[in-house]
C-alpha cells in the first residue's frame, strides 16, 4: 500500500489526525471504524518502528569519508 | 558695595552653568574612553557608576532604556568605550555623561563589523527566511564542533539518554581561530552533499568575542542559510548571539539544550503512540455508545415496541361505529315500523264495514218507508175511490128502473122522453134495470088525446 | 179524448162531482143519466187504474221479496 | 243510464227525496207509482253496490291473510 | 306497477293520506271503498318492505356473527 | 372493486358518514337499507385491514426475533 | 437493495423519521404500517452495523493485546 511509503512522522501525522478525527465525535460509524482500523494498526506499527529500532553509538567521520566510533572517552 | 540683590542664587548659578554645558557643540556629542569604576548592577534600572583613568574620573549615568541595549555585561575595571553627552544635574551640581552606547574597549573593531554585517544580513532579509521545520524523529544527525570539549560530550550524552536509536555523526571541526570559519563551511557543505542527515548541530562553547568570530563571519552565515538540512546553533553561553546563531534554523542555548531540540523521548514517544491507541479505543468506544445509545432510544419508541397502539384508536373507532350503525339501523326500522302500525290501525278504524252497514240499514229504512208510502198512497186512493163509487151508485137514476121502470133510447142512445120523441116504426130500446129491450114503435098516442 | 190524459185524482173529483151533482136530485133523468153513465166509466177507469197500481204494487214487491206485499194485500 | 253514475249517497239522496214526496200522500197515483217504481230500482241499485262493497271488504280480508286483520281486528 | 317504484315514506305519506282523509268522515262509500283497499294494500307493501329490511338486517347480523344483534335487540 | 383502493381513513370516513347520516333519520328506509349494508361491509373490510395489520406486525416481530415480540405481547 | 449502501447514519436518520412521524400519530394506518416494517428493518441493519462494529472492536483489541478493551468496554 501506499502507506509504506510514508515516513514516520508522516504516519505520525496520520495517526494524530485519525485521533482528532475520532475525538470530535463527529466521524459516521463505518468511516469511524476504517479509521479506527487504520488508526491502530499505524499505532502498532509506528510503536514496532520505534522499539525494533537498534541503539546506536556516536560516530566520527573520518578525513577519508568513513564514519568511524568515537573514542569510548568522549562517549562517557 | 554689592548689594545683597546682586547676589546669584545658587539655582541661578546651577541654570546658568548648565546652559553653558547644553550649548556647547563638543560637550553634546563626547566619545570617551575609560575605566568602569564604582558599578553596581541595578537589575532593570537605570545604572550610575564612574569612568576614570589614572588622573580624572567623570560621573556616568547610563539610563536603562540605553543600558538594556548593550550586548555583555560592564564589570568593574572593565576598559570601555562610550558615546554620550556631558550635562549637569542641577539637584547635585555634579556635571557628568549620559551614555548612550557603550561597548568593551579593544574589540570596537570586530564589534562594528558584526554590526555592520549584521545589518547587511538583516536588509537581504536572510534573517526572515523561513526557518526550516526540525524533524522530529532524526535518524542521523550531523555535530559540527570541535572533537574535543564538552560539547560534543553533551551533545552524546543527552542525545543517548533521549534518543538513542539517533545515528549521531561528529563533524570534527576547528571552532576558532583562523581558517575556523572556513573549515566550518566546508563541513556544512560535507554534510548537505552527502545529504543523508535529519539534521545538523553547529557550536561551540563560551568565550570571548574573538573566540566565537568564526560564527560571526558572512561566509559561515550563507552557508547555515544555503543548508537544505535544518540547523540548530549552540554557540558561546545564553547572552552571546553570534551570527550563525541568527540565520540558524533553531537556537539552542546550550549544547544540551540543541539535543534536547534535535530528539524527541524515545520512551515518551512509545508511550505517546499507546496513548494514542487508548484514544483511538476510547473515542472509538464513545461513538459506538452513542450510536447504540441513540438507537436504543429510537427502538425503545413505543411505536416500535408496541406497534398495537397505532391502531388501537382505530379498534375502538371501527366496533363503536359498527354498534352506532346497528343501533341507528334498528331504530331507524322500529320507528317505520311503528309508523306503519299506527297508520295501519288508524287505517282499519276506518274501515267500511261499519258504513256498510250503516248504509245498509239506511237503505232498507227507506226501502220500507217507500213501500209504505205507496202503499198508504194506494190505499187513500182506493178508499176514496170507493166512497165515490159507492156514492154514486146510491144516486143511480137505474135504481128506479128496479121498480119496473124502464126508460126508452133511440139509436143513438138519446133519451125519448114525449111522444114527439118517437116516430112510427122506429127503432127504440128499452132500458130496465136489468137489461135492454130493442123494439119498434108502433103506435104513437099522444096522452091527452 | 180528453179524459186519458186526465189523473186517477182528476177523475176521482170528477166522480166526486157527479156523485154531488147527482145527491141533489136536482137533475134531469136524463142528464143524470148522463151523469151517471159517465160516473159509471170514471169509476172503471179509477178501477182499472187503481188496480193496475195494487198490481204493480204487489209485483214490485213480489219481486222485491218480502213480507211487505202481505201485508200490504192484508190491508188493501 | 245517467243513473249508473250518480254515487251511493246520491242515490241514496234520490230515494229519500222519493219516499218523502210520497209519504206527503199529496201525489198524484200516476206519478206516485213512477216514482214508487223508481224508488225501487233506486234501492236496488244502492243494495247492490252495498253488496259489491260487502263482497269486496270481504274479498280484501281475506287476501290482507292472517297477521294484519287480526291485529287490526283486535285494536280497532 | 307503478308502486313498486315509489319509495317506503312515499307510500307512508299516501297510506296517511287515506286515512287522514277517510278520518275525515266525508268520504262518500264507493271512494272510501276504494281508498280503503288502497290504503290495505299500501299497508301490505310497507309491511313486506318492513320485513324485508329486518330480515335483511337479521342475515347481516348474522353473518357478521356476534353479540352486537343481540345488544340491539335489547335496546331496541 | 374500487373499495379495495380506498385507504383505511377514508373507508373509516366513509362509515362515519354513513353512521351520521343513519343516525339523523332522515334517511329513506331504502336508502338505509342501502346505506346500513355498505356500513357493514366497510366495517368488515376495517375490521380485516386492521387484522391484516395486527398479523403483519406480530410477523414482524416474530421474525425479528427474541425479546421484542415477548415485550410486545406482554404488552398488549 | 438499495439499503445496504446507506451508512449508519443515513439509516439512523431514516428510522428517526420514521419513529417520528409514527409517534405524531396522524400516519395513515396502511402508511404506519409500512413505516413500521421499514423501522423494525432498519433498526436490525443498525444493530448488526452496530454489533459488527464492536466485534471488529474486540477483535483488534484482542489482537492487540492488553488491558484497552476492558476499559474501553466500561466506558462504553
Amino acid at each position: 500500500m501506499a502507506e509504506k511509503k510514508l515516513t514516520f512522522e508522516e504516519n505520525l501525522t496520520q495517526l494524530e489526525a485519525i485521533v482528532n478525527e475520532l475525538e470530535t465525535g463527529d466521524v459516521p460509524l463505518e468511516k469511524a471504524m476504517t479509521a479506527f482500523q487504520k488508526g491502530v494498526k499505524l499505532s502498532q506499527t509506528l510503536e514496532e518502528t520505534l522499539s525494533k529500532a537498534e541503539k546506536t553509538m556516536a560516530k566520527v567521520m573520518a578525513d577519508n569519508g568513513e564514519e568511524v566510533p568515537l573514542d569510548a572517552e568522549t562517549q562517557a | 558695595m554689592v548689594k545683597p540683590a546682586d547676589y546669584l542664587t545658587v539655582t541661578a548659578l546651577t541654570q546658568y552653568l548648565k546652559a553653558k554645558f547644553e550649548r556647547d557643540p563638543y560637550l553634546d556629542r563626547v566619545y570617551l574612553t575609560g575605566e568602569i569604576s564604582n558599578f553596581r548592577l541595578r537589575p532593570n534600572a537605570h545604572q550610575y557608576f564612574s569612568l576614570k583613568d589614572r588622573q580624572a574620573k567623570i560621573s556616568a549615568i547610563m539610563f536603562k532604556s540605553a543600558f538594556e541595549k548593550i550586548k555583555f555585561t560592564p564589570e568593574e575595571g572593565m576598559k570601555v568605550l562610550v558615546v554620550g553627552r556631558i550635562s549637569l544635574y542641577e539637584a547635585t551640581g555634579n556635571y557628568q555623561v549620559y551614555i548612550e552606547r557603550m561597548e568593551p574597549d579593544g574589540l570596537g573593531a570586530l564589534y562594528q563589523a558584526y554590526e555592520q554585517l549584521k545589518a547587511k544580513l538583516s536588509t537581504e532579509g536572510l534573517f526572515d527566511t523561513s526557518k526550516q521545520q526540525l524533524v522530529r524523529f532524526p535518524k542521523r544527525i550531523a555535530v559540527i564542533t570541535s572533537p574535543s570539549g564538552a560539547v560534543i560530550r553533551d551533545i552524546i550524552t543527552t542525545t543517548q539518554r533521549r534518543y538513542p536509536i539517533a545515528q549521531l555523526i561528529l563533524f570534527p571541526a576547528a571552532v576558532q581561530g583562523d581558517g575556523a570559519a572556513d573549515m566550518l563551511v566546508d563541513r556544512l557543505k560535507q554534510v548537505n552533499q552527502q545529504g543523508d542527515f535529519d539534521t545538523i548541530i553547529i557550536g561551540r562553547g563560551g568565550g570571548s568575542i574573538e573566540d566565537l568570530w568564526p560564527f560571526n563571519e558572512e561566509r559561515v552565515a550563507r552557508a547555515i542559510v544555503a543548508s537544505q538540512i535544518p540547523i540548530i546553533s549552540s554557540v558561546g553561553h545564553e547572552t552571546d548571539t553570534t551570527i550563525a546563531d541568527l540565520v540558524a534554523d533553531v537556537r539552542a542555548a546550550t549544547p544540551t539544550a540543541a539535543a534536547e531540540l534535535a530528539t524527541p523521548v524515545l520512551t515518551d514517544e512509545v508511550l505517546k503512540l499507546q496513548q494514542q491507541r487508548l484514544r483511538l479505543y476510547q473515542a472509538f468506544s464513545r461513538t459506538l455508545a452513542l450510536n447504540k445509545k441513540q438507537l436504543s432510544h429510537l427502538e425503545n419508541s413505543y411505536v416500535l415496541k408496541q406497534p398495537q397502539r397505532l391502531y388501537d384508536g382505530y379498534l375502538q373507532n371501527v366496533d363503536q361505529l359498527k354498534r352506532r350503525l346497528v343501533l341507528a339501523q334498528q331504530q331507524r326500522l322500529q320507528v317505520s315500523r311503528q309508523n306503519g302500525q299506527l297508520l295501519q290501525q288508524r287505517l282499519q278504524a276506518q274501515s267500511p264495514t261499519s258504513t256498510l252497514q250503516q248504509a245498509q240499514k239506511a237503505v232498507n229504512e227507506t226501502k220500507h218507508r217507500l213501500n209504505r208510502a205507496v202503499e198508504a198512497l194506494v190505499r187513500d186512493r182506493r178508499l176514496r175511490a170507493s166512497q165515490a163509487m159507492g156514492a154514486l151508485d146510491l144516486v143511480s137514476p137505474l135504481k128506479v128502473l128496479g121498480r119496473g121502470f124502464a126508460y126508452v133510447t133511440g139509436d143513438d142512445e138519446h133519451v125519448l122522453r114525449q111522444t114527439a120523441d118517437f116516430t112510427i116504426d122506429q127503432p127504440i130500446k128499452l132500458h130496465v134495470h136489468d137489461g135492454l129491450i130493442n123494439a119498434h114503435v108502433t103506435a104513437i098516442h099522444k096522452g091527452d088525446e
